[in-house]
């Protein structure tokens, strides 16, 4: 199957730079929806790379491991929103940054 | 229509071997079984008790399909090539169940009391345990993440599952940020391996780096490393260990003890299977990594529990200790070091659900009176508790006489035969380290001054044990004790699961 | 042309992905998140990897934001985020170097290493995809053979969702009870 | 009848056993008589064994009785067995004879004391012990009696322990003498060492073999014992303070036996000091005249009358000392018998005088007692001028053989001599005539009385032997020398020669009687006759011992102590402090550590891309490109 | 085929004696510490009565031992037994005495019963009693142990025990006191596992044979490369240099001593001490010849800086227990410099010591401790004039002390004595610094003795008690071990110096170039010929002297080359 001209590499740095973009996102924003945006930003630069190593590797699995990916993305949203509901019912408006009882 | 798809496209559907799936079948078909009589059934008719029963009995159940298989000599292909349930599976496996098994018994009292929704939570932890069975018996990457997401998942639920307590809500949340974060990494790691040897699955995996010599490294390389990550931060290890004292504080204290025991056994059971077994060719690449990440482990666990004032944090922290520990027996990358870290979790689960449970008899209403002025005088109050706690305190700091010491001797017997002196000597440091940490403890149930301890005494009636909790930590007392005075006989066990 | 192509979904990607992490309103930042998928979907697309970018559309663009967005309506947080200040001390410049280190590191060895790929090419089988089925076909066929305990996983992993999607959205309502003690109580 | 002269020290140590299990049930006086007795029985068993040693051929004057094997470890093979021979006998009649006479007069003095049957328990121990020493067959032996006189020592200077001086005095004794022992043991070890044994037969059989190197150091490390428990200078600071005791003890012990334990065993290792470098007797001459001078000096100025007898006590063994380093060895030991006579009486004699003046012991209020006390008074003169030199009494005859010996090793060590025994003869008549002459200084509420017969009868014992000792060894003729005799199997001819002619011993004497004369009237000049006020003999530094004790004292308890309080303190501080210290730097280090585990999960977050990174670069720098 | 040795070496005795003495002497402790555990609270009286019962039986069978030992193989382990213990990993459970240990068996068998007896429990008595019988069981396995995991296993369990009975029972700052005590020790230990665990493996890879943690044949077979076994030694001394306790790691001890009740002193300083020193001898000298001797220099600077340091430091002290205690750096500093001389009178004046020691600062302890049960007060300054109102403790008292002081015809004497002989042969200028720790001795002893007991006592002081009956025969078998090992030592050195030959002799064995540093001994030649003057006196000095003593040390030698 042609690449299109474009080698694999190409799709590995792309993911890459999307990997950090979403890692450092999570770092910075107080957000939880928005860090959970962040992860979600992680987890499709997987998938590029899975897409593209599976394009490489002229292989079906990448692909695969994305649909696997897809899945635990959802489920991972689910429980991640349903945790900010549930901490917003006991504190409004609460930022990943308010969350901070347990330290030491 | 579907069926002349079918016979156009022949899909080649893997053996089942039934038998072999029974661990991952029956904790899954008994949270689902649970999960609809509860829904269908009126509570009235039901007493709550009753879940925490029928945990205990799918766990046993389980159990018992583990020894069946464990009497079959042959390893297991129970799902094709996707789950494999070899001896060290099904040892990981009866370590998972085993301490679920030694949960159960303690929840109905410890739900009722804190106003935590039993049905629900073993409904959870059955799935968690069917999760951490598939990590266990992992034969391909995907598997292992997928049974890594669904026991994390529901181990995210059940941290946060006390659902008035605000810490109980932040454990969730912190483990979840955190447990997906390292999920990406995870599955980076997954994807670069894949790109480097062209599969997922891990015998091939194997295989491939066994018969080939990779010209170009870096993929792998780059995915072992990332891997580690993930599972470094399943299993605790410094420095991806930070969520586990905050999460083992917050969540309600027998999931802590779930996650001490089971999670942490199926995440080394994963650990193994990835580097020891699949990357075992490349040791020599990945050892000295997982010889600093175990330095790390041990001394941030044993330094930090040792300025800790709460019990329940302390356990934590011992915690992080332990996995550094059980590092040690995987950094020897040795058939010896396998038997060594299945032996420690043997022996670190039954202790870690004893210490907890004993914690979570004492931690109140709220589930929140852990700090260790709640244990002052705990000797005169409850002499027995006080001495059950007290073995299991020395259990872990390694003395002779307990399954602490028999499971320490290994991983060093492990680390010392790889010729890993130096990892030997830190981590036999750091447990003297740590010990200061239990023995604070000790002194708060022991040795307080006359004086407050009347006082507290007065204040603080006699905790309830209650008969399954009463149990349970007796049962781990003994089985701690026994092993001490015993171990052959698991070590015979870890021994074979390890192929040795 | 595909190069092309590639070019315009990386720069739709990538300035969709700073957007979410630049907006300081959480709907923008969804937004921006719809945007990157898309992206990504296109080079789905790029890869013959169609029934992915289909389910990457719908599930992921049309589901899941949509998810976001609803929690962020319901909660009413959808007002912005001061951006400007950094409450933990050395977070942002601690990030920023752990970011670069990784695109350093992780870039070095994949783009260095990208070429082992030809060494491994499967040549036909099931899962090679320059083979004649369609790549939904394809999928299936893996799915249900090789992954068929994968896909049996996801029930429990679904099933673990519901259940604490469930528990974790009911109120706790009594301060004596638990939440089954509906059921204990009587 | 020399099988059984374990039967000498058996006495001594069945009256101790029978004391210390009935003592106090016999009560007083039973049991000091019990105790008398066991002397006695020990001093007939050493006539005994005398006369059956006198009944042997003088070549075959030597008999080993071994009693039982005591530590036998390795080579190092020490048996409980008594060397028999003309030198131990002669120490143990005299420590048996004095001993058994003291005891009978401690009946007497210890009147009514409330641990009456507890001090004849000590002195029965103690007679034990100094036996042992004597008898003893080897260096361990003798050194185990060392020990127990030693102990036996502070116990008894401890006795009345009630008062903290004499507490600290006794333990002033004790450490004192183990600055001895340090030598002591050194030196059996390096004898053991070089010759593989400590038996003293062993030792003077092979001591030719010994390198004088190897001889000088055991014979120097030996004297560093014998000065400490003979109280030599430096180590003398002891014996002063010693008089703590009760008086029969300072009689016996700190007059008659222990104190001349050093000169024994210096005499008994003569062989040892043959070998060794012509230096070491040098030493052991100079010091002991240095010892006696200065001690003489200081007794010039004492005004406690125990205390100029402590200090003529310390100038007599610096005479023994000196006839050591001079190779005298027969005068030596007959000076020490002869001392032990006069010594013990006046001794004794003060114990009767301080017990007729209720306690006191300052002679500047006593005088005249003479009159009250004819028979004390009567002794003590017998015993002064024994000591002071005057013929034909036993001293003059003992100190004179020392000086002539002197003579012929260097006249500077005679000059010294013999300055000493004017000084001698000058403060012993200054204590005679401030005793029993002059007129009474007394208060008027005291009563002098002569003491009961019990007390009296050893006292006029002790003067006749006094007057009649001299007579063991007379200088005129060889035939006369019968100490010199009878000693010559102990002294393997190592008995240095006199070489003056007679005309000059004769000389000699008559310059010493001349000295002793010129100290007596010197004193009846200032004492008797007031030509002189007393002041202007009585330095202030002499009557301070010329401040040799306060400076060690004061380095003992200044230097010496912060020294010692330096180290506690190191121990506490550094030492223990660093052991709190890793435990604080621990507790420190978790601490810190504590900081990073925020509470925000976005630093944990970072951390773990951090930590991310790190493992990264580390498979980064195994990679292979 | 060390394993074959091994088997035929130990002296077997007929089926008619005990062999399971040992395993007996070592659980029966331990089973009534169960005992008491499962009593009810509602008896109290009965526990001290379980707890006497039991550490007497052990004491009766520790004697039975001491009877039934071969004096003539004392070089050979007796009562020798072997089970399997963990056979995955080569470990058993190997028990056996010679003469290294079998006082210190003995000794801790008797003493335990007597600080039953001496001393009530303050409070709680069934923990109390069952602490102690946890501990004896320990102390003894150590004694006994013949397999190296079993002997560490003993060697720390024995913390277990002492902490809680410090932490429950002691004084003062007990908690602190209890804590630094067993993490110091644990920290000592931590390092010697994974030495033990090298050893055994670096042994199994130069056999070629299994996995083994058997003592004898380490030992015998001598496999390790100089350099690792170096570093072993070290981590071997570590540990026991922090049990000993050496200088500068001995500063668990005063602070553990002076909180601890009576009986967790005497214990501690009779007993647990011991343990480091035998350890260095059995487990240092025995598996080490080549670092031992490599290392003498270090470990006799250290002992003697720990005699004259341990020494001043005591004679600071204001506490009195605290003043034993360093008393007891020092005395034990002798021990390793006795040990360490290398040379036969060395170590059996060392190994001697150690009873010794057990004994005078066993009693010394319990001695304090009746003290401060009358004066509720340890302060030396708030003491005096004790001996007019109590002469019978004062006496016992300065028996003790003299004992410690190392008078002669007392048993501390004997083993000093033979201790610097032979460091004054191996090390002459240590041996002369050495010595002077007897001076130091004295000076400390003496003048804490004058400052309780003499002077006059006035206030409460006035009013102590004497002695009392009981304690008066819980001191009896001290005073009568003080003596009869001062006078007649030689039954004791007769069964302790066959095993200490073997020892030098396996040291000398496998040491290139190592002789064992004696005495210039020449054929006893003497003046026998002039003491000669009777033909009993020949007979005397013949029969006594040299001929009976060379006959024994032939015999030594000989047991050496067994165990070589």
């Amino acid at each position: 199957m042609d690449l299109a001209g474009l080698s694999v590499g190409w799709y590995l740095a792309l993911s890459v730079v999307l990997f950090a973009i979403g890692g450092v996102g999570l770092l910075v924003r107080r957000n939880p929806l928005v860090m959970f945006m962040c992860v979600e930003l992680m987890l499709n630069a997987v998938n590029v790379a899975f897409v593209a190593l599976g394009a490489g590797l002229n292989d079906v699995g990448g692909q695969v491991a994305v649909f696997f990916v897809l899945v635990v993305a959802a489920t991972e949203v689910v429980i991640g929103l349903a945790l900010v509901v549930a901490i917003n019912r006991r504190r409004s408006g609460a930022t990943a940054d308010d969350v901070s009882l347990l330290k030491g | 229509m579907m069926g002349a798809l079918l016979a156009q496209l022949p899909v080649q559907t893997p053996d089942v071997d039934w038998t072999g799936l029974l661990p991952v079948l029956l904790p899954s078909a008994g949270a689902l079984v649970l999960l609809m009589v509860r829904s269908l059934v009126p509570s009235r008719v039901m007493p709550a008790v009753l879940d925490a029963v029928w945990t205990f009995a799918v766990a046993v159940a389980s159990l018992v399909s583990v020894v069946v298989l464990w009497q079959r000599d042959a390893e297991v292909q129970a799902f094709g090539s996707q789950l494999v349930m070899d001896g060290m599976a099904l040892f990981v496996t009866a370590v998972v169940l085993g301490s679920v098994a030694l949960v159960a018994p303690t929840l109905p009292r410890y739900c009722k009391r804190v106003g935590v929704a039993s049905a629900e939570l073993c409904v959870l932890i059955l799935l968690a345990a069917a999760g951490a069975v598939v990590m266990a018996g992992a034969a391909d990457l995907i598997v292992l993440f997928l049974g890594l997401e669904t026991m994390s998942i529901a181990a995210y639920v059940m941290a946060a599952l006390n659902l008035r307590r605000l810490e109980s809500l932040e454990a969730g949340l912190k483990y979840f940020v955190l447990g997906a974060f390292s999920t990406a990494f995870l599955l980076f790691g997954i994807a670069l391996v894949y790109g480097a040897t062209g599969t997922t699955s891990l015998d091939e995996i194997g295989r491939h780096l066994d018969t080939f010599i990779l010209l170009r490294d870096g993929m792998l390389l780059a995915g072992s490393a990332m891997l580690l990550v993930g599972l470094g931060f399943k299993v605790a290890a410094a420095p991806f260990h930070a969520w586990a004292p905050d999460t083992y504080v917050g969540a309600p204290t027998p999931v802590t003890a779930l996650m001490a025991s089971a999670v942490k056994a199926a995440g080394f059971a994963a650990l193994i299977r990835v580097f020891v077994e699949a990357l075992g060719t490349r040791a020599d690449d990945w050892r000295p990594a997982v010889f600093a990440l175990a330095c790390a482990t041990l001394a941030v666990g044993s330094v930090l529990a040792a300025v800790q004032s709460d019990a329940k944090r302390i356990l934590a922290y011992s915690s992080v200790s332990h996995a550094g520990f059980i590092l040690v027996g995987v950094q020897a990358a040795s058939d010896s070091g396998v038997a060594a870290v299945l032996f420690y979790l043997a022996v670190y689960a039954v202790i870690a659900v004893g210490s907890f449970t004993v914690v979570a008899v004492l931690s109140g209403q709220r589930d929140d009176r852990t700090g260790l002025d709640t244990l002052a005088g705990l000797s005169s109050r409850r002499p027995a508790l006080a001495l059950g706690l007290t073995i299991l305190l020395l259990a872990q700091a390694g003395v002779p006489f307990t399954s602490g010491f028999v499971a320490k001797f290994s991983v060093i017997a492990a680390a010392v035969e790889a010729r890993s002196y130096w990892l030997a000597v830190v981590a036999m440091v750091s447990a003297v380290v740590a010990a200061f940490a239990y023995l604070r403890v000790v002194v708060a149930m022991y040795f307080r001054d006359s004086g407050d301890e009347a006082e507290t005494a007065a204040e603080a009636p006699k905790p309830a044990i209650g008969l399954g909790a009463g149990a349970v930590i007796v049962a781990a007392v003994l089985f701690t004790v026994a092993l001490g005075v015993v171990p052959g006989v698991l070590e015979s066990l870890t021994s074979t699961a390890a192929g040795l | 042309m595909a190069e092309a192509v590639f070019a315009v979904a990386a720069v739709l990607m990538l300035a969709g992905a700073v957007g979410v992490v630049a907006s300081r309103n959480p709907v923008h930042a969804a937004l921006f998140l719809v945007q990157t998928l898309v992206g990504v979907a296109v080079l789905f697309v790029l890869n013959d990897a169609h029934f992915l970018a289909a389910v990457q559309v719908v599930v992921y663009a049309g589901a899941i934001v949509i998810l976001f967005l609803f929690v962020i309506m319901l909660l009413g947080v959808d007002k912005a985020e001061e951006l400007s200040i950094e409450p933990i001390f050395g977070q942002r410049p601690l990030a920023a170097v752990v970011g670069a280190a990784l695109v350093a590191v992780l870039g070095t060895v994949v783009v260095t290493g990208a070429d082992v790929l030809t060494g491994l090419r499967r040549a036909g089988g099931d899962r090679a995809l320059d083979g004649d089925a369609t790549d939904i076909e394809r999928m299936g066929r893996v799915l249900f053979s090789e992954f068929a305990f994968a896909v049996e996983i996801t029930a429990a992993l679904l099933t673990v969702a519901v259940v604490g999607a469930v528990i974790l959205t009911r109120r706790a309502s009594r301060s004596d009870g638990s939440a089954t003690a509906d059921t204990a109580a009587s | 009848m020399l099988e059984a002269a374990w039967l000498i020290c058996a006495f001594p140590l069945a009256g101790f056993a029978v004391l210390l299990a009935l003592g106090r049930r016999l009560g007083e006086p039973r049991a000091g008589w019990v105790a008398t007795l066991a002397m006695a029985g020990s001093f007939v068993c050493s006539l005994a064994v005398f006369a059956s040693l006198m009944g042997r051929d003088p070549a075959e004057r030597r008999f080993v009785v071994t009693l039982f094997e005591w530590v036998p470890a390795g080579d190092f093979s020490v048996d409980a067995g008594l060397l028999v021979d003309p030198l131990s006998v002669t120490m143990a009649l005299f420590v048996t004879g004095v001993g058994a006479l003291i005891h009978l007069y401690a009946v007497g003095y210890m009147h009514g004391d409330g641990d009456f049957s507890k001090f004849f328990v000590y002195l029965n121990l103690f007679a034990f012990s100094m036996l042992v020493l004597v008898l003893g067959d080897s260096l361990a032996l003798t050194f185990l009696g060392w020990e127990g006189v030693g102990v036996c020592s502070y116990l008894l200077i401890s006795f009345w322990f009630t008062d903290e001086a004499n507490a600290t005095a006794g333990k002033k004794a004790f450490i004192t003498n183990r600055v001895g022992d340090w030598g002591f043991m050194l030196a059996m070890f390096w004898a053991f060492g070089a010759l593989g044994s400590v038996r003293y037969l062993d030792l003077f059989g092979q001591a030719d073999s010994l390198s004088s190197t190897t001889a000088t150091a055991i014979v120097i490390l030996l004297f560093l014992g014998a000065a400490g428990k003979s109280a030599q200078l430096p180590l003398y600071i002891w014996l002063p303070d010693a008089m703590a005791g009760p008086t029969p003890v300072s009689a016996l012990i700190h007059a008659a036996t222990m104190v001349t334990a050093g000169v024994y065993l210096m005499v008994r290792v003569n062989p040892l000091i043959a070998v060794a470098d012509a230096w070491a007797p040098d030493v052991i001459a100079w010091v002991g005249v240095a010892t006696a001078l200065f001690a003489a000096g200081a007794a010039m100025a004492q005004n406690d009358i125990k205390k100029v007898l402590a200090y003529s006590t310390i100038s007599q063994l610096g005479y023994m000392m000196l006839a050591v380093g001079t190779g005298a060895y027969v005068a030596a030991i007959f000076h020490m018998v002869t001392h032990a006579f006069f010594k013990a009486l006046l001794f004794l004699g003060s114990g009767s005088v301080i017990h007729a003046l209720d306690g006191d012991q300052d002679m500047r209020r006593y005088g005249a007692l003479r009159a009250a006390m004819p028979v004390t008074a009567v002794t003590f003169i017998v015993g002064w001028l024994a000591i002071a030199g005057v013929p034909p009494l036993a001293g003059f005859w003992s100190k004179d053989e020392i000086l002539a010996y002197a003579w012929d090793a260097s006249p500077a060590l005679w000059v010294v001599g013999i300055v000493t025994a004017v000084l001698t003869a000058f403060y012993m008549s200054r204590l005679v005539f401030m005793t029993f002459y002059g007129e009474a200084r007394y208060g008027t509420e005291v009563h002098p009385h002569e003491p009961s017969r019990l007390m009296t009868a050893p006292l006029v014992a002790l003067a006749a032997a006094a007057v009649v000792a001299g007579g063991l060894n007379l200088p005129f003729t060889k035939d006369l020398h019968f100490l010199g005799a009878w000693l010559e199997p102990s002294l393997f001819a190592n008995e240095a020669h006199l070489s003056l002619g007679a005309g000059a011993q004769w000389l000699l004497a008559l310059v010493s009687m001349a000295g002793a004369a010129i100290g007596i009237a010197g004193a009846v000049a200032v004492y008797l006759q007031h030509r002189l006020p007393a002041s202007r003999v009585e330095w202030p530094a002499a009557a301070r011992a010329f401040y040799v004790d306060e400076t060690w004292t004061r380095f003992v308890g200044g230097p010496g102590r912060r020294a010692f309080e330096g180290v506690a303190a190191f121990d506490a501080n550094v030492v223990d402090g660093a052991v709190d210290g890793v435990g604080r730097s621990v507790r420190a280090g978790g601490t810190l550590l504590r900081r990073v585990q925020t509470g925000f999960v976005r630093s944990y977050a970072l951390l773990t891309a951090a930590g991310a990174v790190a493992l990264l670069v580390w498979f980064l720098v195994r990679t292979s490109f | 085929m060390a394993a074959a040795v091994l088997a035929s070496e130990p002296v077997m005795y007929s089926s008619s004696s005990f062999v399971a003495a040992l395993t007996v002497l070592v659980l029966v402790p331990a089973a009534g510490a169960l005992v008491l555990l499962a009593m009810p609270r509602t008896r109290p009286d009965l526990f001290k009565l379980v707890a006497l019962a039991a550490s007497t039986v052990s004491a009766v069978l520790a004697v039975w031992v001491l009877a039934e030992f071969d004096a003539g193989s004392a070089a050979s382990f007796q009562f020798w037994q072997q089970y399997e213990w963990i056979t995955g990993w080569g470990v058993s459970w190997q028990v056996g005495v010679d003469g290294l240990s079998l006082f210190l068996v003995v000794m801790t068998a008797l003493i335990f019963p007597l600080a039953i007896v001496g001393v009530d429990a303050e409070h709680s008595p069934k923990p109390y009693y069952a602490w102690m019988l946890v501990l004896e069981a320990g102390c003894l396995g150590t004694f006994v142990a013949l397999d190296l995991i079993m002997f560490f296993v003993f060697f720390e369990i024995v913390l277990v025990p002492m902490y809680f009975l410090i932490g429950g029972w002691g004084h003062g700052r007990r908690a602190y006191a209890a804590t630094k005590f067993f993490l110091f020790t644990m920290f000592g230990s931590a390092l010697m596992l994974v030495a033990i665990v090298a050893l055994a493996f670096l042994h199994s890879s130069a056999s070629g044979a299994g996995v083994t943690f058997d003592l004898t044949a380490i030992a015998t077979n001598q496999l390790l490369a100089t350099n690792t076994a170096r570093w072993l030694f070290l981590a071997f001394a570590l540990a026991f240099a922090v049990k000993v306790p050496l200088f500068p790691v001995h500063t668990w001890l005063p602070d553990a001593h002076t909180n601890a009740p009576t009986a967790g002193s005497v214990i501690l300083a009779a007993v647990m001490l011991k343990l480091g020193t035998y350890g260095l001898v059995r487990f240092g000298l025995y598996l080490f010849p080549e670092a031992s001797v490599h290392f003498a220099p270090l470990m006799i600077t250290l002992g003697v800086i720990g005699i004259i340091y341990g020494a001043i430091a005591a004679a600071m002290q204001r506490d009195l227990k605290r003043l034993v205690a360093y008393s007891s750096v020092a005395h034990l500093g002798f021990i390793v410099i006795g040990t360490f001389a290398l040379n036969t009178e060395g170590l059996t004046g060392g190994v001697l010591q150690m009873v010794n020691h057990g004994v005078s600062t066993g009693a010394l302890f319990l001695l304090v401790g009746m003290i401060y049960e009358r004066r509720h007060t340890r302060e030396i300054s708030e003491l005096g004039g004790l001996q007019k109102p109590a002469p019978l403790l004062a006496a016992v008292f300065m028996v003790v002390m003299l004992s410690s002081v190392g008078l002669p015809g007392l048993n501390g004497f004997v083993g000093e004595l033979l201790v610097l002989l032979g460091a004054f042969n191996a090390h002459r200028w240590w041996a002369v610094v050495a010595a002077a720790g007897v001076i130091l001795a004295a000076v400390y002893l003496l003048w804490a003795y004058q400052r309780v007991f003499h002077g006059p006592a006035s206030g409460a002081n006035a009013e102590t008690p004497d002695l009392r009956w009981r304690e008066g025969l819980v001191m009896a078998p001290f005073l009568a071990a003080i003596v009869f090992m001062g006078v007649y030592p030689k039954p004791v050195i007769d069964r302790v110096e066959p095993a200490v030959d073997a020892i030098i002799a396996h040291v000398e064995d496998n040491v290139a170039g190592f002789a064992e540093p004696v005495a210039n001994v020449q054929p006893p030649v003497s003046l026998e010929d002039l003491a000669r003057s009777t033909g009993e006196a020949d007979h005397n000095g013949a029969g006594n002297g040299a001929g009976e003593h060379n006959g024994g040390y032939g015999g030594g030698a000989e047991h050496g080359e067994g165990d070589g």
